[in-house]
């Protein structure tokens, strides 16, 4: 059952991004993309992520598509031209996609908790993490102690997404001359 | 929508519901799913909804754009002195068994702190964010 | 199926990642090239966290009555990929109204076309 | 105190990135950013000489002992690199002040140097981790700042080019996520000593050699790779022009440093040369880099441009010793990141001066001509770094070929030898442009009255162009340096 589920909702996921592709109109992209990020989101609670699902709602189908909106207010949802020859493109997407396939081959098979994935450092944080951070989340433990260090790092990205911003649409952003 | 009496009530009714999800969901994020960036976005949002319903200048004058600036960097800066606390005390950076005698209440203060770093941060940025696009969308439409 | 490690979130994975690189290498459209990449961001998320999912397992927040949690470290880089994805979505789509507001119009090879 | 220089290194930058957004004075940002500079150069040293004598230095973030928590590693090449990027950072930053003056509008020059401190902490943060996916996050804090950074040169095709950058160098990022990814799920560790550790054992190298290829091709369009340089030339031209002069000397060595870490550190040499034709691969991409690129450079008129399609052919002579894969060779590629670092850097502060005396129109070839009377000292030092680029004897371009060329003959590639030299004449062509310009071309009609650069902005440029010619003289330390660098890349292959 929980299988069957993460199969649909991937599928109805491959299904939205072809709508994306097909899309011209840049307001139904958008809206189609905000559909995308509730599936990813729906995903990540059958996987078991739920952290990453709350995020992924609240950024991807949230955040993004308001500014998506935003821009897309700001500069006309004008239907975009069809393409003329795409041939390099899709050569060189499906050569990237041969590339991760093969790649993929080799990977320890699905649900295996021996895997190394469940096995090597993963295994210390869900049972001494809440020992030692006294944090029964063990995400959080991990977010905020462990490797705390990237979460400063990703407040920081935040933070110059913000600051670039600012620089790019502040009230005197035009040009010098 | 500035002059429909619904959502204009509504709205006022929402916020502190709002917000109060939003300290739920930083502080309860020892315990389920949440944090600090999830809090911040709530945050964010209740703010850009109210913007939205009641307009942007009275967005600013309940949200100062200043004020919003001074969030974003406050944000870093509490994350990376509560690392450098770590160092003062005697630890590595970002160690929180030195913020406390006892070393497991060391870590839940230094996370604490930390996701509430975070949380002033994304709602800073998030904030200011909506400022530019909306802003420069009444620039535009002036010009 | 089986041949790749026998799921679904394999395949899909590699699909959206093909589908975000096409995407955003086909449109002229300087906002649907950021919805491209932002596929192609997102299907980091299902190549990070697929693999931690235990069948039977449940989120990693250890409380009484469970003993099989899927693994958190993936979570957890995934949740800093998705802010770092915002982060570059603010940052492409204020760069693209800017463009807007220069060239006056966001199709790439009309900008291509003018002089500076 | 010592032992917490590494983190201090990254930490500083991002404080005085928050407090410059904080005070929004133009002249107190200027004044952090040269003391968070300097404040970074000073550490850098120290830890320099000291990983020099003790080895390299370890730093467990959070006092989490190694995979579990994320560990700060610094050996001989990451001390180089860090050297390299905190040197540079130290000569432009006093000169922004005025450099910044054409380019940007006053009030905002705040927001610069924020971004110059953020730019400056994931630069640092990438050369130090130890940790595959801190670099990631690093590398994104320098890759954002950087589109910025572009973004607000003074011409609209910046936000074209800044665009353009931001798209090919996310999809860098995300290939190389997706690397680290392949890496992780085979091996459950993010460490990169640990990762390496347990790669020697995994039976199946599939995953390890498409986790090769899409980090090889994602850190090869952030470091400007032949043919993933698209972005390089548009950004560097249109870039705020002591913006172009910090990029040109530090973003694409940081990047051929995570490539070195990982073919060197990560992956096994042995297997990765012998197997999969990497040694062939790159020596052909970097020869049709040193070739492609000196040609375009010989028919540009944009000055700025020209010296953007000259670091494309520079950092195929870099990647040349990751193919050539011996110690001479490494030896040239690591210390030739340094040398074109700062006659690279010189060069663009030098063409800033230029902008600065020419309000507002680009630096063309014709508005070089007479500029040897009008600006004598500046179209001295621009002469003489160009001297370095070609690898003229006593100066810094020079001691890092002869090195490549003694590894292309131990490894017996006549022809490669050949190349170097036919492409070092290219460069003497496009350098002898500017040189023809500058003394033996009239000055045109309404040239600007003659006068040099803004002192601040001479004095950095003076400094990096004598550095040049130090270094050309007295090898020790940099030579010195890149060895040990080298030999302790090799070392992993053994």
């Amino acid at each position: 059952m929980e299988q069957l589920i993460i199969h649909v909702l991937l599928a109805a996921m491959c299904v939205v991004v072809v709508a994306i592709a097909a899309q011209r109109n840049q307001f139904g992209v958008v809206v189609l993309f905000s559909i995308y990020s509730f599936l990813m989101a729906t995903v990540m609670v059958a996987l078991d992520a739920v952290d990453v699902a709350m995020t992924e709602a609240a950024v991807g189908a949230g955040v993004s598509t308001v500014l998506l909106l935003g821009a897309l207010y700001l500069t006309g949802d004008t239907e975009s031209k069809p393409t003329k020859r795409p041939l390099a493109p899709i050569a060189i997407s499906i050569a990237v996609g041969c590339m991760l396939a093969y790649g993929m081959q080799g990977l320890p098979t699905f649900s295996d908790p021996h895997a190394p994935i469940h096995s090597h450092v993963a295994a210390r944080y869900l049972e001494l993490g809440p020992k030692e951070t006294g944090v029964p989340n063990v995400v959080t433990a991990v977010l905020a102690s462990y490797r705390a260090y990237d979460t400063l790092g990703e407040t920081v990205v935040v933070f110059t997404a913000g600051v670039g911003v600012i620089a790019l649409l502040g009230r005197a952003a035009g040009r010098l001359n | 929508m500035k002059s429909n009496i619904i959502l204009r009530v509504i709205a006022k009714l929402l916020m502190p519901f709002m917000l109060i999800f939003a300290l739920y969901v930083q502080f309860h994020g020892d315990f389920g799913p949440g944090g600090g960036f999830q809090a911040g976005i709530i945050v964010a949002g209740a703010i850009v909804f109210y913007g939205i319903i009641f307009g942007l200048s009275e967005m600013q004058r309940l949200m100062p754009e200043r004020v919003v600036e001074i969030m974003m960097a406050l944000g870093v800066l509490l994350y990376a002195l509560v690392g450098l606390g770590g160092v003062a005390l005697g630890g590595n950076y970002l160690d929180y068994f030195v913020l406390h005698a006892e070393p497991v209440h060391g870590q839940l203060r230094g996370i604490f702190w930390v996701e509430a770093g975070v949380g002033i941060t994304v709602a800073g940025v998030m904030i200011k964010q909506f400022y530019m696009f909306a802003g420069r969308s009444r620039e535009a439409e002036e010009s | 199926m089986i041949a790749i490690t026998g799921h679904l979130s394999y395949w899909v994975t590699i699909f959206l990642m093909v589908a975000g690189l096409y995407l955003l290498m086909v449109s002229t459209n300087l906002l649907k090239k950021l919805v491209g990449l932002a596929i192609l961001q997102s299907s980091v998320y299902l190549l990070y966290v697929a693999p931690g999912k235990l069948i039977g397992g449940t989120a990693p927040i250890v409380a009484d009555g469970f003993t099989v949690y899927s693994s958190p470290l993936p979570h957890v880089l995934i949740l800093t990929a998705i802010v770092v994805g915002v982060a570059t979505l603010a940052l492409g789509l204020a760069l693209v109204v800017r463009i807007r507001e220069a060239f006056g119009g966001i199709e790439e090879d009309e900008i291509l076309a003018q002089v500076d | 105190m010592l032992a917490h220089l590494p983190v201090l290194q990254v930490v500083l930058p991002l404080i005085a990135a928050a407090l410059i957004v904080l005070v929004r004075r133009r002249t107190f940002a200027w004044l952090a950013a040269v003391a968070v500079s300097y404040t970074c150069l000073l550490i850098s040293v120290l830890i320099a000489v000291h990983v020099a004598r003790n080895g390299a230095m370890t730093y467990a973030m959070g006092s989490w002992p190694a995979p579990w928590g994320i560990e700060y590693r610094i050996d001989a090449l990451s001390s180089f690199v860090l050297l390299l990027v905190s040197l540079i950072a130290a000569f432009i930053a006093p000169g922004a002040h005025r450099g910044l003056a054409t380019d940007v509008l006053p009030e905002r020059h705040y927001l610069v140097y924020a971004m110059y401190c953020l730019c400056l902490a994931g630069l640092l943060g990438i050369t130090v981790t130890g940790d595959a996916f801190n670099l990631f996050v690093f590398l994104e804090i320098s890759s954002l700042s950087m589109y910025v950074l572009i973004a607000l040169g003074p011409r609209r095709k910046a936000l074209v080019a800044a665009y353009q950058y931001m798209l090919m160098g996310t999809v860098g990022a995300t290939f190389y996520v997706i690397g680290v990814g392949l890496l992780y799920i085979l091996t459950g560790t993010l460490n990169l000593e640990d990762m390496a550790e347990r790669l020697r054992t995994i039976e199946d190298v599939r995953p390890v050699l498409a986790a090769l290829a899409f980090i090889t091709v994602g850190i090869g369009l952030k470091l400007a790779l032949f043919p993933l340089h698209q972005w390089l030339p548009n950004a560097y031209t249109y870039a705020p022009l002591m913006v172009t002069a910090f990029l040109a000397g530090t973003a694409t060595k940081v990047s051929t440093y995570v490539l070195l870490r990982f073919y060197f550190g990560v992956f096994d040499p042995s297997e990765l040369f012998g197997r999969l034709h990497t040694r062939e691969v790159f020596i052909v991409l970097s020869g049709a880099a040193m070739v492609i690129a000196s040609l375009a450079a010989v028919y540009e008129q944009d000055v700025k441009r020209l010296f953007a399609w000259s670091s494309v052919a520079q950092i195929g002579y870099i990647t040349l010793g990751i193919g050539l894969a011996n110690e001479a060779g490494l030896t040239g590629s690591i210390v030739h990141m340094l040398n074109h670092g700062i006659t690279k850097a010189a060069i663009f502060v030098l063409i800033g001066g230029l902008a600065l005396r020419s309000v507002g129109a680009p630096v063309t070839m014709a508005s070089l001509a007479g500029l040897g009377r009008r600006m004598p000292l500046t179209a001295f030092c621009m002469v003489i770094a160009g001297l370095s680029l070609v690898g003229v004897p006593g100066t810094a371009g020079f001691i890092s070929k002869w090195y490549l060329l003694t590894g292309a003959l131990d490894r017996g590639l006549w022809w490669l030898a050949g190349l170097i030299v036919v492409t070092s004449l290219i460069a003497v062509a496009y350098v002898w442009r500017v040189v023809e310009a500058a003394y033996l071309l009239p000055a045109p009609e309404g040239a600007p009255a003659a006068g040099e650069a803004p002192p601040s902005m001479l004095a950095t440029a003076v400094g990096m162009v004598l550095l040049c010619v130090y270094l050309g003289i007295e090898t020790s330390v940099s030579v010195g340096g890149a060895r040990e660098a080298a030999l302790l890349l090799l070392g992993g292959a053994r």
